[in-house]
């Protein structure tokens, strides 16, 4: 008994209708083609980029597509919306638009391989148009590491408060976890640093190493996770929800009393195996063992928990291993998160992972939608380039963004793209009426 | 033994506020089951709010319109304060409890509390953005007498704050639990669709609720100006959380509950912090609280119960 | 771009929103007041250069402020950048600076990490190992106490660098326990009775509180209510004017150590207190006194340089190698020379608030 | 040995006593009704044999197995599976989801399988895939399977209800006034639907319901409960002129 | 006429529930509507409750008022109209007594509150016997007789029932239309939407039949009992 809003305005529909057709022929565009558009574009700015910025007036290519330059500096509109329109967009539209046919058969054949195969190729141009797009300025590598950070840990907050249907608080507790156990293994071990004394092992085996430090960091932060699962799964209702939030001040109280680790001062010097490579590699790789988690029936447990927990068990779901095991990966995926997150800043302190962090995080899981893969990379991508766009607005930053979440969860409660994961063989697939065929016969 | 009755005092002070504050966030998450994360919020603007009464009135009298002795003027700005104050933070409660919560009654519990989140930050920069960077300095409305016995000094601050704390708990209490407007709350909380059905006006009781709730706060911000009288914009955000713990931990819908637990997290505070290096404090507090929750999961006075957070 | 004419950058990396605002606010009025002070210009080798100021805020987070130090860098082109601040900013995006390989100086941060090992990295202020043994003495020589007790803030780093500098100057001092009771507390804490009773008890004549004016307020008339009647001393933190608005009375007649004395200034400190009293309705902080001095040395460092290639990266190396070289300076908060690790070595004041509420000049305590 | 055996099984709710010294057989392939007054204690039976609740006295034997204390979800994955009253389906997840779900106690993928997605994984999927498309088929669901439940009809949401419960593999299936909220022609498109799954696959069924209709042409025996205690026992055609169900049950003009 | 409907439509976003219907219920009358699962029968009563929006162009007239103008509150407390919703919705957290005292809310006269709780109570004894309980613990009949008795003390000039012989015994839910017989011939008049045609239109003195959102039939209860497509479609053959 719920009461909907009519039907919209006819206005909207009509303009929805034009945009719609405008859309049309992109329809027909595989990611492949996308992907290649894009590095076509990239590959534009690298060459003519520069250039055609002075010719605007502008000292430098504009960073984040020219938002920050817009606020500060407002008589530069025109120049920025000439130099996106001519570097991104009408170079991305047109080769997406004609060579889609091309791209449609080559995403066909390549359906012929294994799926890994073609993932790979996906992933390579992926990369590929990052890396072009990025290092442009280390500006442009900093926001991109950090972003995939926070993807990292906006899924794996999805997986409790959209996923399983509980309210988390802890999740910047788990990235502390993480961060500190990273951050001391690998000074530790490969860093001559004058708290932990001498390396161990040479330097220069420090990133091929890093990845343990990771998961060692991921591991801890799932046993911290063991220590809020156990008193809050025991019985239902919003316990997790507090248990969680005393957790995180427990941990962030705890570093601040830990001389070894610096105490209230933190710890520095990371050495700088975070790079964006090792960023996307691992970023990734937890989108995908995460989607293939919540897609299995093990995963859509969570839903099923959430949305009737008695009759997930009469049904033989085993609801507290689920709800355990969900909750350990996440906090796993945080710590991962968070060691990346030291290594990306070189330093790191028990401020940081405080009630802040923890608001920033929920703003982004609920803005991009709740129980989605997608909405959660869309949340986490969204807020933190808005966040570094808005930095010119100083304190009207946090106004600003504020009011717009507000706005988000009026108009669509459950964040922008909720529901959705992706599906991996889909994704890939060639579009259009020409494939519908091979789509199917490969599948 | 002075040395533990002085704790003793100092935590009952302490707990005061946390008891005020969770009684607010109570209110609503018992009540309507939200969570209202702007309630720390609404405390701070309740204590700006009874800053600029409070000054205003003073300087009210100065000019000498009405002459009082010296300590009735006092008595009586305080009285004016808290009842102005009260008055115009449960507007702001209304407020946003409009803007805020009422477009979200449909949907998930979470999405409101991430705009109680967001509403939060926006009173907290928006009174930086107005207000400047400066602090402020609450006026003294009550000149402080310290009395000492047997060692342990007492001021007549810390039991008028005291006492108005747990008067407003028990008044409370007896509101939600008694009153037909109350019930009428509790029966909001499980199931507003079919409230109307009643006869009862839906939008006017949840605007009661935030507006009961902001009154509280309002109220435990002025006590707390006349304590500690140094305002700032995020006084709210660790106090409401730590408010938050508490009123959970009292008991989901439990007024009385929350007060106890107020009080309670006020005197683990204190004496961890006397017992144990003060560095300690949070750590040994929260793990207390995590304990308690494992063994007593419903907290103090809370019945067990299964609504979870609607999707 | 290569047609505007030749400008420098100075970005400012400033925590105007967050936990200290008001620091914020003194960083930037400073650094707008010091840009109308030099006319905007700066005379390198015998060319007039527009001065541009790039301020950034940096939320008071340390993640932050590495952003902003990137941003500022890479994006804005930054000859060289003041800030930020506090240590726990001024640390992760000292290492930044480092890196990327511009000139840094952070007017206010005292904390050693700040600028170790890092060649890129100056300051302005004294360290936290200098300012402890200064207090400790001045306690000693002036009150003859021998029980010292301590409430510091543990999550900040400032207060709690300076809190373990002092009790190791007092105990070497008085020996080992002298310092009777050693109690902190966690930023946003504002109940210290549990501390304060804790101190009492253990006999302190005095308290030291390396703590910001919003919390010295609460400190000691906290402390004032439950009977201590001894000195509460303070360090350069107390040294805004809002101390004094805040605390009131109480604090009247109390001591700290800082980096100068507004009350009774004169010269070059009076006359920058009076400006900027002038345009913005209050005496300055400390911070604002920094900054100024720090974009001073900026200034400095930038004429000393003698050329600017328009090649940024040759540009930086110079200033900073100017500013390394700066062996004397002469500012509002002291004359300082620098050493190897880019701090200061200058004197402290120890201010005494009067019984009008104004910081006024007590002694001066050299290293 | 009987399939299912219920020992002298007394529970309380506080100091209320909702059943009392309950006993109960069931062969194999039988179907037997559950009758009795609103409020007799009907479902907290159902309750308490499938582990919602533990019964303060007594002893539940599944295939001579003390199952008496087990948890819902165990009992459950040996072979009791139930409906609910008022339907419990879960809101975010389509039908065949619905019915996948409750094979999750034969799922032997494991937790590798679901982060890492292996052969072995799609393997079951599918399999159990093909299965519930099958159960959908027999309760006449299946061209509903990519549909979340909350757009159905009531009664298809029974039906998918039902499709689940089937699809735990039930030695002995539950179900709580099925037919509620139906029209009299869905009503026996209901009965229709029972007796071909129980024909299929041939399980036990124990079932409550208020619509004598249903329950006289469908059980072979009926149990009439009225404060928590068995007062008849007996044939449809026993229950329905016996004096004492009449006069707490039934009432003069039954309607059938 | 007490209460007119004319050209009402509904709909659920996209969902078109109601397209257009209109009928009449007079003073003191027992009106029922029959109709397939999803036919729209109860979102009709909830529309009249106002508990959702219809689309412009409805019309519903209430003693000669238009209803629209009253918020779903109102509706209760100034119109007289109660409603029983279709699965009970009782404030399951609250007791049997405090559920019954929350329906009296908007009633100011506390002598007739008595009197309408007695009497749910005589009707429903073992209600009484429950006074404490929580109402989510009550078993299903209970519940849907504390529904019905939370109308009864709500409101008494019409009321609305949504199916109240879902989930009751065969000799409860004679008991409970009894009531309502009587309730009703103490001048309530009563909109009853039910499954069970049958009994619906045995109780009933005019019925409606509701089909895809649309009135196909309408009159006497014999004539529609006796009506070959009624029978075939609703009675069961
Ligand atoms: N959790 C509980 N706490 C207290 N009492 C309960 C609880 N659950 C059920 N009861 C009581 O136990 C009795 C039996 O309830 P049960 O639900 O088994 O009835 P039922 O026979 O299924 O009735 P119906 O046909 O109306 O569904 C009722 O009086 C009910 O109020
Ligand atoms: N909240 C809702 N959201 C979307 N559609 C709805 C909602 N409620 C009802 N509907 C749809 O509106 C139509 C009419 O539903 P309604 O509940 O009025 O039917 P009904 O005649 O009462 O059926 P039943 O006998 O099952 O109670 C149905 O198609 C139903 O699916
Ligand atoms: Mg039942
Ligand atoms: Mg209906």
């Amino acid at each position: 008994m719920t009461t909907e809003t009519v039907s919209p305005p006819s206005t909207r529909q009509r303009f929805r209708a034009a945009l719609l057709k405008a859309w049309e022929p992109y329809r027909s565009v595989p990611l492949l083609g996308w992907l290649v558009a894009i590095l076509v574009a990239v590959g534009l700015e690298r060459l003519v980029g520069l250039p055609l910025a002075y010719l605007l007036g502008m000292s430098k290519v504009p960073a984040l597509l020219g938002v920050v330059v817009v606020l500060s500096d407002p008589i530069r509109i025109p120049s920025v919306l000439i130099y996106i329109l001519l570097i991104y967009v009408v170079p991305i539209g047109l080769v997406a638009r004609f060579t889609a046919p091309l791209f449609n058969r080559i995403a066909a054949y390549l359906m012929r391989y294994p799926l890994l195969v073609t993932a790979l190729v996906h992933l390579l141009l992926l990369y590929a148009d990052l890396h072009l797009w990025a290092s442009i300025s280390d500006y442009r590598i900093l926001v991109a590491r950090l972003t995939m950070i926070a993807i990292i840990v906006t899924l794996s907050l999805n997986l409790v408060n959209g996923y399983m249907g509980e309210f988390s608080c802890s999740h910047p507790g788990f990235m502390a976890l993480g961060a500190y156990t990273a951050s001391v293994f690998t000074l530790v071990l490969f860093v001559n640093d004058n708290r932990f004394g001498e390396a161990i092992f040479p330097p220069s085996w420090g990133p091929y190493f890093f990845p343990v430090g990771l998961v060692l960091g991921g591991v801890v932060s799932a046993i911290g996770a063991l220590l809020v699962a156990i008193p809050s799964f025991r019985t239902r209702g919003d316990y997790l929800a507090i248990i969680s939030l005393a957790f995180m001040f427990v941990v962030k109280s705890l570093f601040e009393n830990m001389e070894v680790v610096g105490g209230a001062r933190g710890v520095a010097n990371q050495p700088d195996y975070a790079t964006l490579p090792i960023v996307f590699v691992w970023t990734v790789l937890s989108v995908w063992i995460m989607n293939n988690f919540v897609r299995s029936t093990m995963g859509k447990a969570l839903n099923a928990v959430r949305d009737d927990e008695l009759a997930a068990t009469a049904m033989t779901v085993d609801t507290r291993k689920t709800k355990m095991v969900a909750f350990l990966f996440a906090a796993f995926w945080a710590g991962v998160a968070g060691g990346l997150f030291a290594h990306v800043l070189h330093y790191i302190n028990p401020d940081t992972f405080g009630i802040r962090k923890l608001a920033e995080v929920l703003a982004m899981v609920y803005f991009g939608g709740l129980n989605s893969v997608t909405g959660s990379i869309v949340g986490a991508v969204s807020l933190n380039l808005i966040s570094e766009a808005l930095r010119p607005l100083e304190i009207y930053k946090w106004i600003i963004i504020p009011i717009m979440l507000i706005l988000i969860m009026i108009y669509r409660p459950t964040g922008l793209v909720a529901f959705t994961e992706f599906e991996i063989e889909k994704l890939f697939l060639p579009k259009g009426e020409t494939s519908k065929g091979a789509g199917h016969g490969t599948a | 033994m002075a040395f533990f009755l002085q704790n003793l005092v100092n935590a009952l002070q302490w707990g005061s506020f946390y008891a005020l504050i969770a009684i607010g966030y109570s209110m609503v998450y018992g009540v309507l089951f939200l969570f209202n994360f702007a309630h720390g919020d609404i405390f701070m603007v309740g204590a700006y709010i009874g800053f600029f009464v409070s000054t205003g009135l003073l300087a009210l009298a100065s000019t000498g319109v009405v002459a009082l002795p010296e300590g009735v003027t006092l008595a009586l700005v305080l009285v004016l304060t808290l009842i102005i104050s009260m008055i115009l933070n449960s507007f702001v409660g209304m407020l946003v409890e409009r803007i805020g919560y009422r477009p979200l009654r449909n949907a998930p519990r979470a999405s409101a509390a991430i705009t109680g989140l967001m509403i939060g930050i926006i009173l907290e920069t928006g009174n930086l953005a107005i207000l400047g960077p400066q602090r402020r300095l609450f006026p003294d409305l009550i000149p402080t007498q310290t009395i000492t016995v047997a060692g342990v000094s007492i001021t007549n601050k810390k039991m008028l704050i005291v006492g108005i704390s747990i008067l407003l708990t028990v008044a409370l209490h007896q509101f939600v639990q008694r009153s037909k407007w109350g019930m009428a709350m509790r029966a909001m909380a499980y199931d507003y669709v079919v409230v109307p059905l009643m006869g009862i006006p839906v939008n006017t009781v949840a605007l009661m609720t935030f507006g009961l709730g902001s009154a509280l706060a309002a109220a435990g911000g002025i006590l707390y100006g006349t304590a500690y009288p140094v305002l700032d914009p995020n006084m709210g955000i660790l106090f409401g959380w730590k408010a938050f713990v508490a009123a959970i931990l009292g008991g989901r819908g439990s007024i009385l509950g929350a007060g106890v637990a107020g009080f309670l997290l006020g005197f683990i505070e204190i004496f961890v912090a006397t017992i144990f290096p003060s560095t300690m404090r949070n750590l040994i507090a929260f793990s207390i609280i995590m304990i308690i929750l494992t063994f007593r999961p419903h907290g103090f006075f809370g019945e067990p119960y299964s609504a979870r957070l609607r999707l | 771009g290569p047609a505007a004419p030749a400008t420098i950058k100075i970005g400012i990396n400033a925590p105007i929103t967050g936990d200290i605002p008001k620091v914020g606010e003194g960083t930037k009025f400073a650094a707008e007041l010091w840009l109308e002070e030099i006319g905007g210009t700066i005379n390198v080798g015998g060319k007039d250069y527009k001065v541009e100021l790039v301020i950034e805020d940096n939320e008071s987070k340390g993640e932050s402020a590495a952003a902003v130090n990137t941003k500022l860098i890479t994006q804005d082109e930054v000859l060289v950048i003041v800030g930020p601040q506090a240590s726990k900013q001024a640390v992760p995006a000292g290492a930044v600076a480092n890196d990327l390989e511009t000139p840094m100086i952070s007017p206010w941060s005292t904390n050693p990490a700040t600028t170790k090992d890092r060649p890129w990295v100056f300051r302005t202020p004294f360290l936290d190992p200098f300012q402890g043994p200064v207090i400790a003495n001045f306690v000693t020589d002036e009150f003859g106490f021998t029980k010292a007790g301590v409430l510091y803030d543990i999550a900040s780093d400032y207060p709690k660098g300076l809190a373990e500098y002092f009790k190791q100057a007092w105990e070497e001092l008085h020996g080992e326990g002298s310092v009777v009771a050693f109690e902190s507390f966690t930023t946003g804490d504002t109940d210290f009775s549990a501390q304060l009773t804790k101190i009492m008890d253990a006999g302190a004549e005095f308290i030291f509180a390396p703590q910001y004016y919003n919390e010295v307020a609460l400190i000691v008339k906290q402390a004032h209510e439950l009977g201590f009647t001894g000195p509460i001393v303070g360090s350069d933190s107390w040294g805004s004017a809002e101390t004094v608005n805040l605390c009131g009375e109480d604090c009247y007649g109390l001591f700290f150590s800082t980096h100068y004395a507004a009350e009774g200034a004169t010269g070059a400190t009076k006359e920058f207190i009076d400006k900027y009293n002038a345009k913005y309705g209050y005496v300055p902080d400390d911070v604002a006194a920094l900054t100024w001095d720090s974009l001073n040395i900026v200034k400095t460092a930038i004429e000393n340089c003698g050329k600017l290639t328009g090649d940024i990266k040759a540009d930086r190396k110079c200033v900073r190698d100017a500013m390394a070289n700066i062996k004397e300076f002469h500012g509002i908060t002291g004359d300082m020379t620098f050493t190897e690790e880019g701090d200061p070595i200058k004197c402290a004041v120890i201010v005494r608030i009067s019984e009008e509420g104004k910081f006024t000049f007590y002694k001066q305590v050299c290293p | 040995m009987a399939l299912l055996e219920v020992r002298n099984m007394t529970h309380w709710f506080g100091g209320l006593r909702a059943v009392h010294n309950y006993n109960l057989t069931i062969e194999k392939g039988q179907i037997r009704g559950l009758i009795g007054p609103n409020g007799a204690g009907k479902t907290t039976i159902f309750n308490l044999i499938t582990g919602v609740y533990h019964p303060t006295e007594g002893t539940i034997l599944l295939e001579g197995e003390d199952i008496t204390h087990l948890e819902p979800n165990e009992i459950a994955s040996r072979g009791l599976g139930r409906t609910f009253q008022n339907m419990r389906l879960w809101r975010y997840l389509t039908v065949l989801e619905h019915v996948k779900m409750a094979r999750y106690s034969k799922l032997t993928y494991g937790l590798v399988g679901a982060f890492f997605g292996t052969a072995k994984r799609e393997a079951e999927e599918k399999a159990n895939t093909e299965l519930a498309m099958e159960l959908l088929d027999l309760v006449g669901a299946a061209q509903f399977a990519d549909q979340l439940v909350t757009s159905l009809p009531y009664g298809i949401q029974r039906r998918v209800e039902l499709a689940r419960a089937l699809a735990t593999e039930p030695k002995v299936l539950f179900l709580d006034e099925p037919t509620a909220g139906m029209n009299p022609e869905e009503l026996i498109q209901m009965m229709e639907i029972i007796r071909k799954v129980h024909d299929q696959i041939g399980m036990a069924i124990f079932l409550i319901e208020h619509r004598m209709k249903f329950v006289m042409e469908l059980c072979e025996t009926i149990q009439t409960l009225n404060f928590g205690e068995v007062i008849a026992e007996g044939t449809p055609e026993e229950i329905r002129n016996n004096p004492v169900v009449i006069e707490a049950y039934l009432g003069k003009e039954v309607e059938v | 006429m007490l209460l007119t409907i004319e050209n009402l439509r509904v709909s659920y976003g996209n969902i078109k529930a109601l397209h257009g219907i209109s009928f009449q219920v007079d003073e003191g009358e027992i009106v029922c509507i029959i109709g397939a699962n999803g036919a729209g029968k109860s979102t009709t009563l909830r529309a009249i409750s106002r508990l959702i929006p219809v689309e412009p162009g409805s019309k519903i007239t209430f003693d000669g008022k238009n209803l629209l103008d009253y918020p779903a509150d109102k509706v209760v407390a100034e119109l007289g109209i109660s409603h029983v919703p279709e699965g009970r919705r009782l404030f399951e957290n609250l007791t049997v007594m405090e559920n019954l005292r929350l329906a009296a809310f908007a009633r100011k006269d506390t002598a007739g509150i008595a009197r309408d709780m007695e009497r749910v109570f005589s009707i429903f004894p073992r209600l009484k016997e429950r006074i404490n309980q929580k109402a989510g613990t009550l078993s299903g009949g209970e519940q849907q007789m504390l529904a019905v008795g939370r109308a009864l003390v709500s409101a008494r000039r019409v009321m609305l029932l949504d199916e109240p012989s879902m989930g009751l015994a065969p000799l409860l839910m004679m008991d409970v239309f009894k009531a309502l017989k009587d309730i009703n011939k103490e001048g309530t008049t009563i909109l009853l939407v039910e499954q069970n045609a049958r009994m619906a239109l045995q109780f009933a003195q005019r019925g409606y039949v509701l089909e895809t959102g649309n009135l196909v039939l309408e009159g006497k209860s014999e004539d529609l009992l006796n009506n070959p497509d009624v029978k075939k479609a609703y009675l069961g053959g």
